[in-house]
């Protein structure tokens, strides 16, 4: 492709500065794109406007849900503060468990990409969300898959469960990850809108906690694993066709899928190579490459540290030809990490990756001052306060309304419906039951995922939690299970977010283990609706004041809005995942009865 | 009945792990000068004479294809 | 004795294996798929998971790697060789077994607890079980079938050389129920189950698989 | 440079499961009057000029297929 002739540098933008751009394509309101403006000074250049959009987009800077989770921190006392080691605001939440270990856990969604391709959709949430515990210094233990579909008998959820349950397991089974939980739901809100929310569990030395940061004058800037493509670019490729219009393969870019491919091989031998190389200690930080790409990860680092930075955006290895600096910046090319590393250890972290045959190349260096300037051939094309772009982006306080239908829904409750009399129909009911497919058995599923890789899963499926040793030694390990009902959480969102934090914490408890922490993936309809917000953050409240009364902190979470096809939003879930601690796995409390003759069985609560 | 080939390729622009596995291989078996893979699927179909090339086609871009990341071609066949 | 544990890049059940071989009181000895040699171990195990991916087909990169050459010599002079799921994949792709193993005929991968019975006691990895005996063990495969054309399987048969067979439902479709075979000497076992999971009841279903890493130790001292 | 393409097709004696649930799967999404399906893999390989229809020979027999259970096929195409 020939279509990169004009490069749209910092030094253009200030002399052209009524060029239109397509920031409204690009999912920019006026006004936001007024502030960036404001911001810089001028108009921002192609790359700048790409970097800002994806950054401002709801999916990372949180800007419709931030005023509600402010509510978590709020809450949270210092009592149940007293293990967290990293929380909110960090890739991923990280609590002491004892012994110098430490654990660290969250949930991600992946839900419009799996329903475009569910197998690639589904592997690559799982990839993302794996790439997000290593950020952190841990390895990787185990994964967790809380998935909802439409009706098990429409058409679409043929099409797109089965790619699903693959992607899970194709991508998890590769890297060596045991799965040891998860839930399949099944309601007709969920067709043209299944959720895909995958969580993962790490464990770590306690002292080899990592941190987002780029810090330290001089230190280098690292990409590793694969290299940069087009995939995933999505709506950018926009910017191609704006800028360049009447060239054909610039328009062409315009159709690019926003699907990515994952590489669960490649993702195998990173995760090895950065054990390594946090074993050898010349990490000083490092930063995943998810959504946003590196537009995510340089002002991220850059503004968690106390510095700017400085990149040169040629040296990103790269897999098409002729992709433009906007481009490179939006792609979510999976399989990529960025490290920051001290000069010094440069010829060894290269080494490292040398033996694993991970590709690593320095592409910039943590400068004094705080502006984060990319280069591209010798041009700046971005130059910009990075926490502007990563962490001072848009917040909304949208409307929030109870819907007006919400007491009509409760009113009509189960009370009305009729009642088996006879032994008949109770066994007509109880066989209606059993058959229905949100209470069968879910080894259709589970039986596609391998819980036994590493030899470390104490318990897993058909279990109602997770158990992983982590320690060979001490028997020392987690438990872990994810929990939401979605119809209890429509008729009453505050106290099915409750129900669903004490169902996960009762499943944490009922395996042997101690809960020591939450996380979440809280999934809603459109943040626009003022009755979805209501939703949203009566869960919210919910959770938190679930979590005070119980007195385990949320150390992380994810959001993700927009879950609705055409007017109809899913119900509103937010999935939650509770984290026990287990002294010695040994003494892990299998589920089922009848394991010895004579059990006494006791009910236990009213 | 004829005999019908569907090739379904991952499009150029979409990573190709299996490719690049088998292009990264080659060398180390001793092969060299073979300097870029892609690796695909290759259907063969017996189908009756009734079916045209407007459901062919439909079958490879509905079923057997993900246009999303894959390209498809469809050709008769000698049999 | 000191039993050698491939990895190649993509090998998962590594760790196991050699936990498996550390329970049987054998020290486990890593071996690296670009090791020359095989660091003068007495027996070896390639071990599961997805060596490059399992891309092209399952096993097809990894029988090139350096360690094979090794591996495959010191076979053919008797020593030892385990080869587990995609271990078993990667010796019957470099030759040392017969056949191959294809996608499972449900095309999903199948994880579960599986019965197996114990054929032939006579091999280097199954002399110490009784004759007929059933052990239970994790299958964990999606391309397990095992497949060899008629005049192959007649003679694995015949020679006595299919050494576990699937009890109960097949699982993938493999010819005659075939769960794993050996070689014509009996020293090289190739099988799809995971033996290695199966050793403490703690993370597995039994201690079944421990009878297979006994029986290499037992046949060692033996020689 | 040459362009090639190598086919790999399980043998007819071989059971296909893939391309047997593709054949299955037709008449329920609508598509009657295919009899049968077999699902193989395609390769395109970028080669040097240096590289001899021996040696595209080797790489397909020795690699990118097994003998035991799959056909192979080599052809050189226009770019
Ligand atoms: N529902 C939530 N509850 C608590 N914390 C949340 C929630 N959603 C997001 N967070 C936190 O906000 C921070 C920003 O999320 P981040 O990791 O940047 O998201 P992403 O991985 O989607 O880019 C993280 O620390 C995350 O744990």
């Amino acid at each position: 492709m020939t279509s990169v002739s004009v490069i749209d540098s910092v030094s253009q933008a200030a002399t052209t500065p009524d060029t239109p751009q397509p920031y409204r394509e690009l999912g920019l309101a006026e006004d936001e794109y007024a502030r960036i403006r404001e911001i810089l000074g001028r108009r921002p250049t192609e790359a700048e406007l790409a970097m800002y959009s994806v950054m401002w987009s709801e999916h990372c800077s949180y800007k419709s849900s931030k005023v509600h989770l402010k509510y978590f921190g709020e809450t949270t006392t210092e009592e149940m503060r007293a293990k967290m080691l990293a929380g909110i605001g960090e890739n991923a939440g990280v609590v002491d468990i004892g012994d110098g270990w430490a654990v660290t856990f969250k949930a991600e969604s992946h839900n419009h990409p799996s329903y475009v391709e569910p197998y690639q959709g589904a592997a690559t949430g799982v990839g993302g969300i794996v790439r997000d515990i290593m950020a952190m210094g841990a390895r990787p233990l185990a994964v967790l898959d809380s998935l909802r579909f439409g009706p098990a008998d429409a058409p679409d959820t043929r099409r797109v469960l089965p790619g699903v349950v693959a992607g899970v397991g194709g991508y998890g089974n590769c890297l060596g990850l045991p799965n040891v939980g998860g839930e399949v739901v099944f309601d007709r809100t969920y067709a043209g809108n299944p959720l895909v929310n995958a969580l993962c569990v790490g464990a770590m030395r306690a002292e080899d906690l990592h941190l987002a940061h780029a810090s330290g004058v001089g230190n280098k800037i690292i990409l590793f694993g694969a290299s940069t493509g087009l995939d995933g670019i999505g709506g950018v490729s926009v910017l191609a066709s704006e800028s360049f219009d009447g060239d054909e393969s610039a328009a062409g870019r315009k159709k690019l899928p926003s699907v990515q491919v994952g590489d669960p091989f490649t993702e195998k031998v990173l995760i090895e190579c950065c054990l390594e190389l946090f074993g050898r200690g010349i990490v000083v930080g490092i930063q995943d490459l998810g959504g946003a790409g590196l537009s995510c990860a340089t002002s991220e680092l850059a503004s968690a540290g106390d510095g700017g930075m400085h990149i040169d955006l040629d040296r990103v290895p790269l897999r098409a030809t002729g992709m433009t600096p906007a481009e490179i910046l939006s792609s979510e090319s999976q399989e990529r990490m960025c490290a920051v590393v001290k000069p010094s250890d440069v010829d060894e972290f290269l080494a490292v990756c040398a033996k694993w045959d991970v590709q690593a190349t320095e592409i910039g260096v943590v400068t004094d001052g705080d502006r984060l300037v990319i280069d591209w051939h010798g041009e700046t094309v971005v130059d910009v306060p990075p926490r502007t772009v990563a962490h001072e982006g848009p917040v909304y306080q949208r409307p929030v309304q109870r819907p007006e239908k919400q007491d009509t829904l409760r009113a009509n409750g189960s009370a009305a419906l009729t009642r088996p009399s006879g032994a008949a129909e109770l066994e007509q009911t109880l066989l209606r039951m059993i058959a229905s497919p949100n209470l069968a058995s879910r080894s259709w599923v589970t039986q596609q995922y391998d819980h036994y890789v590493r030899g470390n899963t104490v318990l897993a499926q058909p279990a109602d939690t997770g158990v992983v040793r982590i320690d060979e030694e001490t028997g020392r390990g987690v438990a872990i299970a994810t929990d939401c009902n979605g119809r209890f959480c429509e008729l009453d969102p505050y106290q099915g977010a409750q129900l669903a934090l004490a169902e996960s914490y009762r499943n944490v408890v009922v395996s042997g283990a101690e809960p020591v922490a939450v996380t979440n993936c809280l999934n809603f309809g459109a943040a626009t609706d003022p009755g979805v917000m209501w939703q949203f953050q009566q869960a919210v409240r919910g959770l938190a004041d679930g979590c005070v009364a119980l007195g385990i902190p949320v150390t992380g979470g994810n959001v993700s809005f927009y879950n609705q096809t055409g007017d109809t939003a899913i119900l509103p879930t937010p999935v939650i995942g509770v984290l026990g601690v287990l002294d010695d796995v040994r003494r892990r409390i299998p589920t089922g009865i009848g394991a010895e003759a004579g059990e006494t069985l006791l009910l236990l609560g009213e | 009945m004829a005999r019908v080939v569907v090739d379904v390729m991952p499009k150029p622009e979409i990573l190709d792990p299996q490719g690049k596995a088998v292009a990264g291989a080659l060398p180390r078996l001793g092969f060299t000068g073979v300097t870029e893979v892609r690796q695909g699927k290759r259907f063969e179909l017996e189908v009756d004479d009734s079916v045209d090339d407007a459901t062919l086609a439909k079958i490879a871009e509905s079923f057997l294809a993900n246009p999303v990341i894959e390209d498809w071609s469809v050709r008769r066949v000698e049999p | 004795m000191r039993i050698g544990v491939i990895t190649f890049p993509g090998t998962l059940d590594d760790v196991d294996a050699a936990r498996a071989v550390r329970f049987a009181g054998a020290e486990a000895v890593s071996l690296w798929h670009a090791d020359e040699d095989l660091h003068g171990v007495d027996a070896v195990v390639v071990p599961g998971g997805f060596s490059y991916g399992d891309y092209l087909r399952c096993g097809a990169i990894a029988r090139f790697a350096p360690v094979m050459t090794s591996v495959a010599e010191a076979a053919r002079g008797g020593m030892p060789v385990l080869g587990i799921c995609n271990g078993f994949q990667i010796l019957c792709e470099a030759g040392l077994l017969p056949g191959a193993l294809v996608r499972n005929a449900k095309l999903h991968f199948v994880c579960r607890d599986q019965w197996l019975r114990v054929e032939n006691t006579s091999s280097a990895w199954s002399a110490r079980y009784e004759p007929n005996a059933e052990i239970l063990v994790p299958l964990k495969s999606g391309e397990g079938g095992y497949l060899a054309d008629k005049s192959t399987l007649d003679e694995l048969e015949a020679e006595g050389r299919v050494v576990f067979r699937y009890v109960g439902e097949n699982p993938n479709g493999s010819a005659r129920d075939i769960a794993g075979i050996c070689s014509q000497n009996g020293r090289v076992v190739g099988l799809m189950p995971h033996p290695e999971h199966a050793i403490d009841p703690l993370t597995g279903p039994t201690d079944d698989g421990l009878g297979m890493f006994y029986s290499a130790l037992d046949s060692l001292v033996a020689v």
